[in-house]
């Protein structure tokens, strides 16, 4: 019997592996598990995309749509989980060469983990507005877990937080849900974006702000991302890394894919979202100036680069929006990047706030060199991928002569440089006492180290996969494309 | 006329050697009377930049002398600032030992040919200082002195006359008297310090002598 | 051959115009002092006691080398200052020169020597070329203005063509410019080390200034470099706004008449302290050359 | 092992140079979606990388002496290849990530240095970034105009779209060049940037500016003069641009001589000098751009030779303040006629090429009747005569002050052959100024299409005012000179030495080691007294800058108070935000 290589998988894999990790336990194949997973997806994503290329992928549950539940894996999606899968590999990849805490090589982390990666994949596939709360319950309850999964005070506060502020964030959302049940009697979203336009006025109106609520929260937006740097703080670097580099992207996607699909106009929902993102963009850099702890520092940072794509994909022309997925990506990669690097560096020094870490770059080199090979990433400056997505990015919104955009996000850049590069001088603040320890795990900088090559690669040569993103772009926006390939070319 | 082999331990006939300092002349330098140093010569004794060392009442008559009134600069003559730029070093009344240290010091720094003019009684003797624990008696045992000028004080004119004297020993080629302090430069050094003692001042030209530096 | 002759002239005369200028300025100054003061020849005896002193100090090969340098400075200032017009006489090599290359060479030397100062070690030394420099600083911007204003009007920096251009009286530079006139005379007297501005020297306030070490030969070196500086500096001005000269009396008789009008200035005026100087320069001729800048360049009727 | 990678990063050291040599033709490098690199070298961009030839293997040779710091050696590989990426740019997105990379690497060199304060690198990189995200915004409006990101002359702008382009490219290049008030990042980063380094960063990194400038005059057909109208007797932009220039050197020039450590110092002067460069760059006509391209040569190549002359120092005395140098002249003869060639072509003396090249500013200044531009240059060159003096002085004359400087030697040889061979190369171009007129200077001119300056022969430089002839000059001075010392040497008398460096003329005192004689850090102190010169001293746009950063430090505070770690108040937030805006909706009317 052949199982058929469906899109499925991206969602049943995971599941099915993490309940049976009692097995795996016994087999001691916890760790190679963990990597393998996402692997295998990554490779299965990899192998479906010839076909996703010609065609987005339908793969209906049990009924076809409108009624049924479905899964759709088109160019924007695919983009979506290939990151999602490569982020877990390279997560799970540093959880097990890096010699990680215990408390992270467990059965209950890799079922988390795995859980995780499972509802980012499920949302980002499914086609279905009632799968979508499920699966964002999924991603969000495994992520609280993972935050409170150290259980010291700090996790566990980070943990609860998480978990009400989430749980809000999905109450916004799930109302959203019923309305929209309530009006269209539909929940496959396509059938809804069929008849979003025939909702009244005002009912459109309340729909979009729940949803711009409990996803803005989920998106980490301005004004409704305040939890962010307290749980990024709390939680270990590692599970950071995942929160920045998959959740909030896989949030994302789901918002702007429902945004460009329920409007058949969406240049109004557009500039509330690039307003939003231009904000979310601006405070977030100028409160990470006074950064004095690296993981908020992050967090403030992955804040800032959230609006950043914000902007960049509420503005709904092909190429701001390619160069929006294109950032997700590099995104994704340079937090990968920093948080694990935060993360060997943190094991090595006492904490991780900033007068700690005087010299730190000079007693490990190759920690400070990759630190700072990501700040240079995520502020934009070339040869590295961040400025292969800024500059598409910019030059999406001079070719359509919009110019505020491009000087709020230079100025930001800015601003950014401003507390990056001071982190960067501390790191190599000569010190003469640096205690240098055996360094310990070599291995933990394989991950990180493929991570840096891909950003360099990416920075280098984009027209390697800038078809693809342009492609994303264009599924994300072509509504009708959608409309047709999943409801058929009559609706 | 002080020699070396004169010289041991001071031990010439008080007054007497000093007197006789005091009358003799020095002798033409007769190795140096080609005519262009008779016309070096003449330049040079038309030429005279002064540094005039205000020690004592003295200082009060090169004014005059130095302005209108009698106006030196018809003779060439004209204050110099520093020691290195004169020609003539004029101690002007009663040397107290603090301010002989500084006498010397400059005119170790003046350059050859360097001539030193000396007024009033004070500089011959003492003087009215003649008792004074701190004043230096007889400034020739401790700079080669050229002309004396007598007078308590001197009148410009007499600065004058003293001047043109000095004007026309240089004029026929004699001998200046820092050919003496130099062919003397230990006893002149002994005299220095019995008085200045450890307030020496330094012994650059001492050594530069001794290494055989002469003009 | 006849440039060696030329030059060796040239060098001859402005360093005799030198000394017998000097020298009635010192006759002069005792006049004005109602004294009989010294001979008209009075500076070349200093300056030939100078060079004849038995014994010279030095304090290291720089110092011994800024007083060369400084003369090299003056010997080739004064070869690039064409002391005659339409002659082939006292040109030296001024047709290989401009106006802006003379005024930088006249600072050469004085840096040159600056150094054998420093050199020397002495402070006293080192602070008159301090204030030797400020007030170059100072007089320079005017001086520099008042001769951008003769060469914007004659469109070249080239000390001949300047000259050739002010042919008669009615053209000399004095007439057709005497803003630019007034506006360098000033400077020009503070450039000669003239009365209101020498208090780079000041006797007992700096010792002398950059002179305080030199004694012997090499201040007679220094002294002669002065001398055939100034009259270089006096050739220049005559050549660009009293028409120059044709032949080497005219050259004589406008230079001393430019001579003795800076020397009335001098002879009348106290000392300025430095920054008073430099204070004075950026106000009063500079003020008169951008009412010059105004009226030639800014108004319509000149553009 | 360690020899094979110190050979190969001087070897990469020399890749400029091979460029130059090598280059022809045209590269393409596709970057994404229709935005390529086109590498291409232009002669303006020739001249350039010939700069960048010439500093390049001179600073790595000292960086390459042992121990060498491989970060450093990897990171100046960094930066070279980012500038000869900028130089080579055919279009605005290479130019752009040259001068990132330029940006970033020099930012990274910086920090090997242990003085780099913090303050110092933030406003090293803030400033370039400042600069770099301006010129990004000039490129995007410019792509935004022309639909393309080549660089080439722009057809038919209206006049707002010229303001802001030239407003955009010029802030960015200003900043580079580091004129006033946009300066306050250069004398703090030249200071504590690693020895050597400095030498690079005013030679080589401070011309990218100046670059950037002459390529924007480029960008528009008419120059300056089609920029705003004209005022007075030229182009009102131009103007601007000159006395910005003017004013900048005059006022870095003040700055230069108050300072108390010779690296600030020459820090300062750069300022000043690329001040004038950006004058003359202002003037715009052909004998400016010659002037500015010449003067750029010139101090490309002196601020090499001082910077590494007085890393030299540092290294042998390991003092850099004036205070603690002193009487090195006899310890360390090369390096002190290093300095000396090196002032001699800062201040821009005859015979040196730094006349040459402030003639062809001045004459220019003249030619467009700007009389008081040039009057104002007059007096920053002169007042650097003074920091000229000083430099010299201070560490090399007088009286030794440390033990370091009293016990110094020469130093070692990979800072003395780059020091040997800039002397060279300054005075055979002061012999020699036409050879870089037409050498160096025509080609540009040329491509630029203006009229070039060349003279009849390599010895004279001619310009429509008048000229000088090298070699002529540099003969009459030297016979001069060795006629005067001949003469003087055949006179009778004997010279003296000085007994001992103490032997000094002191009003009859006896000076000694510790009576204050060395007039080091004090020289031009006085010069405040000078009303103006006062009034510049005590002005500063740190102030500006410094409260920038406090608004900006307090607004992070502000906003800080948000994201405190109360969840009630999370929720509470979003309830409200929901209730407010359902609430402004029902009242504007739209429920």
């Amino acid at each position: 019997m052949t199982m058929p290589l469906t899109p499925v998988w991206f969602i049943a894999l995971p599941l099915l592996l993490a309940f049976a990790s009692p097995l795996w336990v016994r087999l001691r194949l916890l760790m190679p598990l963990l990597v393998g997973t996402p692997a295998a997806l990554l490779a299965l994503a990899l192998g479906l995309l010839p076909a996703v290329r010609t065609a987005p992928l339908l793969e209906t549950i049990v009924i076809a749509p409108p009624l049924g539940i479905h899964l759709q894996l088109d160019s924007a999606s695919w983009l979506l989980v290939a990151l999602i899968n490569f982020a877990g590999v390279v997560v799970g990849a540093f959880l097990w060469l890096g010699e990680t805490e215990p408390y992270l090589r467990e059965r209950r982390a890799f079922i988390l983990i795995l859980l995780l990666i499972a509802g980012c994949n499920g949302m980002v596939l499914t086609g279905d507005l009632f799968n979508l709360y499920v699966f964002l319950e999924i991603a969000g309850v495994s992520a609280y877990a993972l935050s409170a999964l150290r259980r010291d005070a700090p996790a566990l506060e980070a943990g609860l937080k998480y978990l009400i502020i989430g749980s809000v964030a999905a109450i916004f959302f799930l109302f959203a849900v019923v309305l929209i049940y309530l009006q269209t009697g539909n929940l496959s979203l396509a059938a809804v974006a069929r008849g979003f336009s025939e909702i009244p006025g005002p009912m459109q109106m309340l729909i979009g702000l729940l949803m711009l609520i409990g996803l803005g929260i989920k998106t980490e937006l301005f004004p409704f991302n305040f939890w962010v740097p307290d749980i990024y703080q709390g939680s270990h670097p590692a599970v950071a890394s995942l929160y920045s580099g998959i959740l909030v992207k896989a949030f994302l996607f789901v918002l702007f894919h429902l945004v460009f699909l329920f409007l058949a106009d969406p240049g109004v929902a557009g500039a509330w979202l690039m307003g939003l993102g231009a904000i979310t963009m601006l405070v977030a850099e100028t409160v990470a100036l006074r950064q004095e702890d690296l993981r908020r520092m992050l967090a403030y940072s992955s804040l800032g680069q959230i609006g950043l794509i914000t902007l960049a994909l509420g503005f709904g022309v092909e190429s701001t929006t390619a160069g929006g997925l294109f950032h997700m990506v590099n995104h994704t990669l340079v937090k990968l990047l920093l948080f694990l690097t935060a993360a060997i560096l943190l094991r090595s020094f006492v904490s991780a706030r900033i007068a700690d870490f005087a010299g730190a770059g000079r007693a490990r080199p190759l920690a400070g060199a990759l630190f700072v090979l990501g700040a240079l990433a995520v502020m934009g400056l070339p040869p590295l991928s961040g400025f292969a997505s800024k500059l598409w990015i910019l030059k999406g919104f001079a070719e359509a002569g919009v110019f505020w955009p491009v000087a709020l996000i230079l100025l930001a850049a800015l601003i950014e440089a401003g507390y990056y590069f001071r982190w960067i001088k501390v790191l190599y603040e000569p010190r003469t006492e640096v205690a240098i320890e055996p360094s310990e795990g070599r291995w933990a900088y394989l991950p990180i180290g493929v991570v840096a090559g891909l950003i360099v690669l990416l920075g280098v040569a984009p027209f390697l996969v800038d078809d693809l993103f342009i492609e994303g772009a264009r599924s994300l926006l072509d509504r009708t494309a959608t409309l047709v390939a999943v409801l058929g070319a009559g609706s | 006329m002080y020699h070396k082999t004169q010289r041991e331990g001071f031990q010439c006939e008080g007054s007497q050697c000093e007197q006789a300092l005091l009358e003799t002349g020095s002798p033409v330098d007769e190795a140096r009377q080609g005519v262009l140093d008779q016309l070096v010569s003449w330049m040079r004794k038309r030429s005279l930049f002064v540094l005039a060392y205000g020690t004592g009442c003295g200082a009060i008559e090169m004014r005059p002398l130095m302005t209108s009134r009698f106006d030196a600069e018809r003779f060439g003559i004209i204050g110099a600032a520093t020691p290195r730029q004169a020609d003539v070093l004029v101690i002007s009344g009663y040397l107290a030992i603090k301010t002989l240290k500084r006498v010397i010091r400059s005119y170790e720094q003046m350059q050859e040919p360097k001539y030193v003019i000396a007024l009033g009684s004070c500089t011959i003797n003492g003087g009215m200082y003649w008792d004074s624990y701190n004043t230096v008696k007889q400034v020739d045992r401790y700079l080669p002195v050229d002309i004396f000028i007598n007078g308590c004080m001197p009148r410009p004119e007499a600065l004058i006359e003293g001047f043109v004297a000095l004007q026309e020993r240089i004029a026929r080629g004699e001998k200046g008297g820092f050919h003496r302090y130099r062919e003397n430069i230990d006893w002149y050094k002994a005299n220095q310090r019995r008085v200045l003692g450890d307030q020496m001042p330094p012994a650059y030209t001492y050594d530069w002598y001794h290494a055989g530096g002469a003009a | 051959m006849h440039a060696i002759l030329d030059s060796l002239a040239m060098i001859g005369v402005s360093y005799i115009m030198g000394f017998l200028f000097y020298g009635f300025y010192r006759q002069l100054n005792a006049r004005v002092q109602r004294r009989w003061g010294p001979s008209i020849w009075q500076n070349f005896f200093d300056n030939m006691k100078f060079f004849f002193k038995s014994e010279t100090l030095v304090h290291g090969p720089m110092f011994f080398f800024g007083p060369m340098i400084i003369m090299a400075g003056a010997f080739t200032t004064v070869l690039f200052v064409p002391f005659l017009k339409d002659s082939n006489w006292l040109q030296g090599y001024s047709q290989y020169g401009n106006l802006i290359l003379i005024i930088y060479l006249l600072v050469v030397g004085p840096l040159g020597n600056a150094l054998a100062v420093g050199s020397s070690g002495n402070p006293f030394g080192v602070m008159g070329v301090t204030r030797g420099l400020t007030r170059l600083m100072g007089l320079e911007v005017p001086f520099f203005l008042g001769l951008g204003l003769v060469m914007l009007q004659h469109e070249t920096t080239s000390v001949h063509a300047i000259m050739a251009a002010q042919d008669g009286l009615a053209h000399w530079g004095i007439v057709t410019n005497p803003i630019a006139f007034c506006v360098i005379l000033l400077p020009f007297i503070a450039s000669q080390n003239g009365s209101p501005f020498d208090v780079v020297g000041a006797p007992v306030e700096v010792y002398a200034g950059p002179r305080v070490e030199f004694g012997g030969r090499l201040l007679g070196v220094l002294m002669t470099q002065n001398m055939m500086m100034s009259i270089a500096k006096l050739v220049l001005v005559t050549d660009l706004f009293l028409g120059g000269a044709t032949n080497i009396l005219v050259l004589i008789l406008k230079a001393f008449a430019l001579f003795v009008l800076t020397t009335a200035v001098s002879m009348v005026f106290p000392r300025l302290r430095t920054e008073q100087a430099v204070d004075f320069f950026w106000k009063v001729p500079l003020g008169l050359g951008v009412l010059g800048v105004i009226l030639t360049v800014w108004l319509p009727w000149s553009a | 092992m360690s020899l094979i990678l110190k050979l190969f990063f001087f070897a990469v050291s020399l890749s400029p140079t091979a460029l130059l040599m090598g280059w022809d033709g045209h590269l393409t490098w596709t970057l994404l979606d229709g935005v390529g690199l086109s590498l291409t070298l232009t002669p303006l961009a020739a001249f350039f990388l010939l700069l960048l030839a010439l500093a390049a293997p001179l600073v790595a040779l000292p960086m390459l002496r042992r121990p060498a710091d491989w970060p450093s050696l990897a990171l100046y590989a960094a930066l070279l290849a980012g500038m000869q990426l900028l130089l080579l740019a055919g279009d605005f997105v290479s130019f752009f990530i040259g001068w990132e990379i330029m940006t970033w690497s020099s930012y990274l060199l910086l920090l090997r240095s242990p003085r780099t304060e913090m303050a110092t690198s933030q406003s090293y990189i803030l400033f370039n970034l400042a600069s770099a995200f301006l010129l990004l915004a000039g490129i995007m409006v410019f792509y935004g105009l022309t639909g393309s990101f080549d660089i080439r002359p722009l057809v038919g702008p209206t006049q707002p779209q010229q303001l802001a382009l030239a407003l955009l490219f010029g802030l960015a290049f200003l900043i580079k060049v580091g004129t006033l008030p946009l300066h306050i990042w250069v004398p703090r980063s030249y200071d504590e940037a690693p020895d050597i380094f400095s030498a690079f960063l005013s030679a080589a990194i401070s011309k990218m500016g100046v670059y950037g400038m002459i390529l924007l005059l480029t960008l528009f057909p008419e120059a300056l003069t089609g920029l705003y109208g004209r005022l007075l007797n030229g182009p009102a932009a131009g103007y601007l641009l000159a006395w910005v220039g003017v004013i900048t050197a005059i006022v870095a020039t003040y700055k230069a001589i108050s300072q108390e450590d010779m690296k600030r110092l020459l820090a300062y002067s750069s300022i000043a000098q690329v001040g004038y460069i950006t004058t003359a760059v202002g003037v715009g006509s052909s004998l400016a751009l010659g002037g500015a391209l010449y003067l750029a040569l010139v101090h490309t190549l002196v601020k090499l030779l001082l910077f590494i002359s007085v890393a030299g120092i540092v290294l042998q005395t390991g003092q850099r303040r004036f205070n603690d140098l002193g009487r090195l002249i006899e310890r360390m003869p090369i390096s002190f006629f290093g300095v000396l060639i090196g002032i001699i072509g800062l201040a821009g003396m005859p015979p040196l090429p730094g006349f040459a090249a402030k003639y062809l500013v001045f004459v220019s200044l003249v030619d467009a009747r700007w009389l008081l531009l040039l009057a104002a240059m007059i007096l920053s060159s002169t007042a650097a005569f003074i920091y000229c003096y000083k430099l010299i002085y201070a560490p090399f004359l007088g009286h030794a002050n440390s033990a370091g400087a009293r016990e110094a030697k020469e130093a070692p040889w990979p800072y003395l052959v780059p020091q040997v061979i800039l002397m060279a190369l300054l005075f055979g171009l002061g012999v020699f100024p036409g050879f870089a007129i037409e050498v160096l200077i025509d080609p540009v001119l040329t491509a630029l299409r203006m009229a070039p300056l060349g003279g009849s022969s390599w010895a004279v430089l001619t310009t429509a005012y008048g000229g000088y002839d090298g070699v002529v000059l540099m003969s009459v001075f030297v016979t001069a000179f060795v006629l005067v010392t001949g003469l003087f040497l055949l006179l009778r008398g004997r010279m003296r030495r000085a007994g001992s460096p103490y032997d000094l003329s002191y009003a009859g005192e006896v000076p000694t080691e510790e009576t204050p004689l060395h007039y080091g850090a004090g020289m031009g102190r006085e010069l405040r007294r000078i009303p103006l010169v006062g009034w510049i001293l005590r002005h500063s746009s740190q102030g500006f800058y410094l409260g920038l950063t406090r608004q900006m430090r307090a607004a992070a505070g502000l906003l800080g108070g948000f994201y405190a770690g109360n969840p009630q108040t999370w929720i509470l937030l979003a309830v409200v935000v929901f209730a407010v805006v359902l609430g402004l909706q029902a009242v504007t009317g739209g429920i």
